[in-house]
């Protein structure tokens, strides 16, 4: 057990990864030399070596085709892309390559490829650098979504994510990098996908979150319990595949639901979670599923991200107004 | 431009192989012709949804192949069923993919060849990161990647050659200039004077080579295979050929391609050149040739048979292959279609 | 009037655009000389200049970026994309740049351009040729995102478009082009943005769709008509903006809802219209808001195509279990 | 590669301006310099977020904006403030933008520069548009985009000069060289001898000089404009630089870099050769660079001043911006986030 950061415990799961399997090696802009724009992969390449922890040109697109193809040849790459608004120029390689090739090949050819992305806002960052468009991979067929938010998930799905035979896009929360920490077994222990966590058990409603949005949720449940409401709290860890049961089974007892999520409000993956829930369990809600968002705007820069971002304030309001509801 | 064949049969350079050695080369084109000829008949009975002709592609695409280890990648698109074909993806497969069915793209086993890229420019970089990997675990199978002179303008165009040449990959890129990119006539596409010369920009050898000139595509593929396969990196080979049929059959090429234009290829014809040369050398005769056209034609409609025999595949077929395992949700939506309970 | 079907009205209102507006010009591959993969620029070229409408290379992200260019200088460029599969490559420039530059410069430079894009399945095309991720471009703030059904709304709405102040992406159905015709005045009548159509009056259940699905659910409502039951079908016709006030209105009249839509599943547009028709008016809710949508799996090829659109059949078995529910 | 001016200030090719047309120029560069210096001391302080450096690239912003008409159209990156400010962008919108905060994104009106591009390639074809744009309407204005070595991997260099080249649009594409994309050293960023060389693969002159000879890159760039301008198209210039800070404030050169390039670099510093050269033309005393430097920082500290005393945006500002009018959701999520009834 290492008590930890989420970003070592990337850098955890990554080592030992590269350790454990000669076919996984790392690819993208500055990993190696320097370790990267987050540290994530210090030392990873005087460890491992430079043919299997690779600086690559600045061009994404040409970062996931490659990885894409040497997958396909039988390598576990795992690229990344500096921050999920620069995975745009990828998007094609992504939505019709990638995402298909098993399909296309009826199996007889496979990307087992992990496409390692730092999402979010939070660091006061310049345009572009605190996407959270997690609902676009969400709603393209045949690529897995992760979104860790402590960092043993954030190695432990991390392994599960080298070792699953599909693509997967796994969203590291920028903002928990640093802030969020926690015990780390090591090797990391693997977390399966598919499995939501409960981190908070209460009777009156359900809050739903994912990655980064996870802590502020927590916080804000804590305030509600200040006033006496006791908020029970899902954290999916994976987009796809996506643990229903688990949230369906809470919400049919709370009656209640509150989706917490940073991407634009529009399409995003709450509104997939909303209309589902009123699907699956409409006669037990007792109040309407509410949406706690980013709004359907450019996340702000600096001085004004804090308007964007849910925090614990909105989201305590949302979920007391529905808590009361009725 | 690399000339050894000249369109009336005799040589104008060094043939790299000989005449006896041409011969089953000869053979591929015109099996490859013949298939090309009767899926166009196909579609227009309505038995193929659209098809795209490489009728006078046939030395660029069995030539540059030809040079090929049996193990190679190959990673074409949906113009390059001659060059898929010679690297062993089955007519079957080319045929149950033309007809809209999605078992068309699974190839045999040992077969390396990806199924056809419909998208134009982003399937270089995948021969690209074929090759690297084949490299990386010690291996010295080689990929290469067909594509035409429209895709050069893609960004992907760019991305890859240029991987491919900082990584020193072991990827023969081969650009079919058939002219034009549907409408668009190669001098639209691009101000550079030949595309072969793309390749400078990467520090890469750049060649060439008439494309309807089954020595010279020869001669620069063993040249480029050789290269990648002793690890001296990517080489780009520009195959000036001509598009003699429509883009597809839901192209009008009247509407932008002079007659006289293509006349002028016609002469060019790449099957033609070589049977002449065959002839000069004693190695052609009427009777081979129909020989030739029957076993192919026999092989090619033995393939439809095969491929139209098949009933279409299951509701929920395409539910199975998202994932090696579906999903739960995937599982309910197949549900949801079948009309199987599902809460 | 002329009657005409959906493809011609897009060509008579580009030929408007082009006549009355020398800042109007198209470009995109193919366009010029040969007049458009779908003969939608037909004679364009000849009538109004190889200046105006511009064959370009094959590049999509160029295509866009150049338009994107010519927006912000003041022109008013239309940008033609071959079919939705083939926007990818030009993702970025959309998402990154198109959607932004007015909120980047406060408004000082904007662009207002439109992105035509023929989508959808139906005619049996080859893998790519049968996209209908629309859900991505409402996802994306700064876009509005039209999708018109009939001839009239095609030609009426795209004038709207060239005259818009921002980017627009104007999604075509291709499955309508030849097969759904209709009058249309000329020069064509401009159609507002943010107003949904009523295609059908009815006391029982509320259908919503737009673009290709809109025949759809309307023979889908004639064979529920045979059974008794009397459906409200609304096209949406815009989706950003979103006319949710007649969505909302009509429901709260009916109380159940069936959403029709083309596109994957998880994440698509009707999982927000459920989501917020839930928010907006839970307590008139007889049964929950149905989803009727494409799957989470590519579209599949042309003999197994019809197992993935949504058809009569299927909405109005899902429509008819809405309206018997409870 | 072109060179004019030696370090030590001695000419050893035709400048082509006097010693007294150099003199503001020389000003704009250590005007520049001063906002540099100042920006890196700012953002240690906590009152900008991170900052990037031109350091070092004074002459190829300077020169090649130096060439353009004030109408003119710039599209540089996050590295580019020196060229920005010489075509009108006011320091305080660059101080604003760095302090994170939107009004910086908007340059008074007649100011033909686009806020800096964060996204590395996009930009180069916006320039492309805008250029054609003017030509389509009679203007002679051109258009220039500035972006770096990395820069050259993108699809998007590749598809802006594609398209530049075919549509012979009035653009200057200005590759400022500095050795660097972050960690990444040119020479791994591609194989290709010269930056510029790779115009060749589209029909288009490419000329590399001397970054830090501010007479090299005048010479360049006074070409490539005069050809835009005359409507012989588009040209590339490869200005071979170095940037003497980190990346950004954010990086640590050390990991990645020699510190003995770094002293090379330092020798060829682009104002000092300005400096020496006017020297010897009895164009430049100590007061004169005194009087510069005050000018120049009470310039600077007022815009300062003016992005520190203006209050934060408003909660509600960022839906304002998002369309001309904002759609009745965005009204309704403004509600939202305000705590207003919003049903
Ligand atoms: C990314 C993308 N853009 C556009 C298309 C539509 N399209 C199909 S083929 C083609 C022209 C390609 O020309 P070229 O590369 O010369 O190949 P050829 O068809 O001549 O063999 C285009 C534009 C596509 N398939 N993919
Ligand atoms: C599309 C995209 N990918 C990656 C990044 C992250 N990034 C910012 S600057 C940079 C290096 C660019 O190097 P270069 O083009 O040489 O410009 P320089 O920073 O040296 O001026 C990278 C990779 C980005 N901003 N945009
Ligand atoms: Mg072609
Ligand atoms: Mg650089």
């Amino acid at each position: 057990m290492t008590e930890c950061n989420l970003a070592q415990a990337v850098t955890m799961a990554l080592d030992h990864a590269l350790a454990s399997d000669p076919d996984v090696l790392l690819l993208g802009e500055d990993v190696g030399v320097t370790g990267g724009v987050f540290r994530i992969t210090d030392g990873l390449q005087a460890s491992h070596g430079a043919d299997r922890v690779i600086d690559t040109p600045v061009a994404e697109s040409g970062i996931v085709g490659a990885a894409f193809g040497m997958a396909v040849a039988g390598l576990r790459p795992i690229a990344e892309i500096q921050f999920l608004g620069f995975a745009y120029p990828a998007f094609d390689q992504i939505v019709s390559h990638v995402s298909r090739i098993r399909n296309r090949s009826r199996g007889r050819f496979t990307a087992p490829l992990v496409i390692r992305i730092p999402y979010g806002a939070g660091i006061g960052a310049a345009e572009h650098h605190s996407e959270s468009t997690e609902a676009i991979f969400a709603h393209t067929p045949g690529l897995k979504v992760v979104v860790p938010s402590t960092p043993a998930d954030a190695a432990g799905l991390l392994l599960t994510a080298v070792a699953d035979p599909d693509p997967v896009v796994f969203l590291e929360p920028i903002r928990s990098y640093r802030r969020t920490r926690g015990d780390v077994s090591d090797p990391p222990e693997p977390v399966p996908f598919g499995r939501a966590a409960v981190r908070r058990t209460g009777p009156d409603l359900t809050m739903v979150a994912y990655g980064a949005m996870v802590p502020e949720v927590l916080e804000a449940a804590d305030r509600l319990s200040d006033s006496g409401i006791e908020a029970e709290v899902l954290d999916l860890r994976t987009l796809v595949p996506l643990d229903l049961e688990t949230v369906i089974e809470s919400v049919s007892r709370t009656g209640r639901a509150v989706i917490v999520q940073e991407g634009h409000r529009t399409c995003g993956f709450a509104a997939e979670l909303a209309a589902t829930i009123q699907e699956e369990a409409l006669y037990s809600l007792l109040a309407p599923v509410a949406r706690v968002t980013g709004w359907d705007t450019v996340v702000p820069l600096r001085r004004s991200e804090h308007h964007y971002v849910p925090g614990p304030e909105r989201i305590a309001a949302a979920a007391t107004a529905v808590a009361r509801e009725g | 431009m690399l000339e050894i064949l000249s369109p009336d049969g005799s040589l104008v350079g060094e043939p790299p192989i000989s005449a006896a050695e041409a011969r089953p080369l000869y053979a591929a084109m015109v099996a490859a012709r013949t298939y090309d000829h009767k899926s166009t008949a196909l579609q227009k009975q309505g038995r193929l949804a659209t098809y795209a002709s490489f009728e006078g592609q046939e030395a660029a695409q069995i030539g540059t192949v030809a040079a090929l280890r049996a193990d190679d990648w190959v990673v074409g698109t949906y113009r390059d069923a001659a060059a898929m074909w010679m690297q062993g993806y089955p007519w079957v497969n080319l045929f149950l993919g033309r007809t809209g069915d999605e078992r068309g793209g699974s190839p045999p086993a040992g077969v390396n060849v990806l199924p056809p890229s419909i998208t134009v420019g982003a399937h270089m970089i995948h021969a690209v990161g074929l090759g690297w990997a084949e490299r990386h675990r010690g291996s010295d199978r080689i990929a290469m990647t067909l594509f035409g002179d429209g895709a050069t303008s893609e960004g992907d165009f760019h991305e890859a050659m240029n991987f491919a040449a900082v990584f020193r990959a072991p990827v023969v890129f081969v650009c079919q200039n058939n002219q034009y990119a549907i409408s668009t006539p190669r001098d639209r596409q691009t101000v550079s004077e030949t595309l072969a010369q793309k390749a400078d920009a990467y520090g890469m050898p750049g060649l060439q080579v008439d494309g309807n000139d089954l020595f010279a595509v020869l001669t620069a593929a063993g040249e480029a295979v050789a290269r990648a396969r002793t690890g001296e990196g990517p080489t780009l080979i520009e195959a000036v050929t001509f598009r003699v049929g429509a883009h597809t059959t839901a192209d009008d090429p009247g509407r932008y391609r002079d007659p006289a234009e293509e006349a002028v290829w016609r002469d060019r014809d790449p099957i033609d050149r070589v049977r002449r040369f065959l002839e000069l050398e004693q190695q052609w005769t009427p009777e081979w040739q129909a020989e030739l056209e029957k076993e192919s034609t026999e092989a090619i409609e033995l393939a439809i048979a095969q491929a139209e025999e098949l009933d279409p595949l299951e509701a929920g077929d395409m539910f199975d292959r998202m994932f090696a395992t579906p999903t739960t949700q995937l599982e309910r939506q197949r549900r949801m279609l079948l009309g199987e309970p599902h809460d």
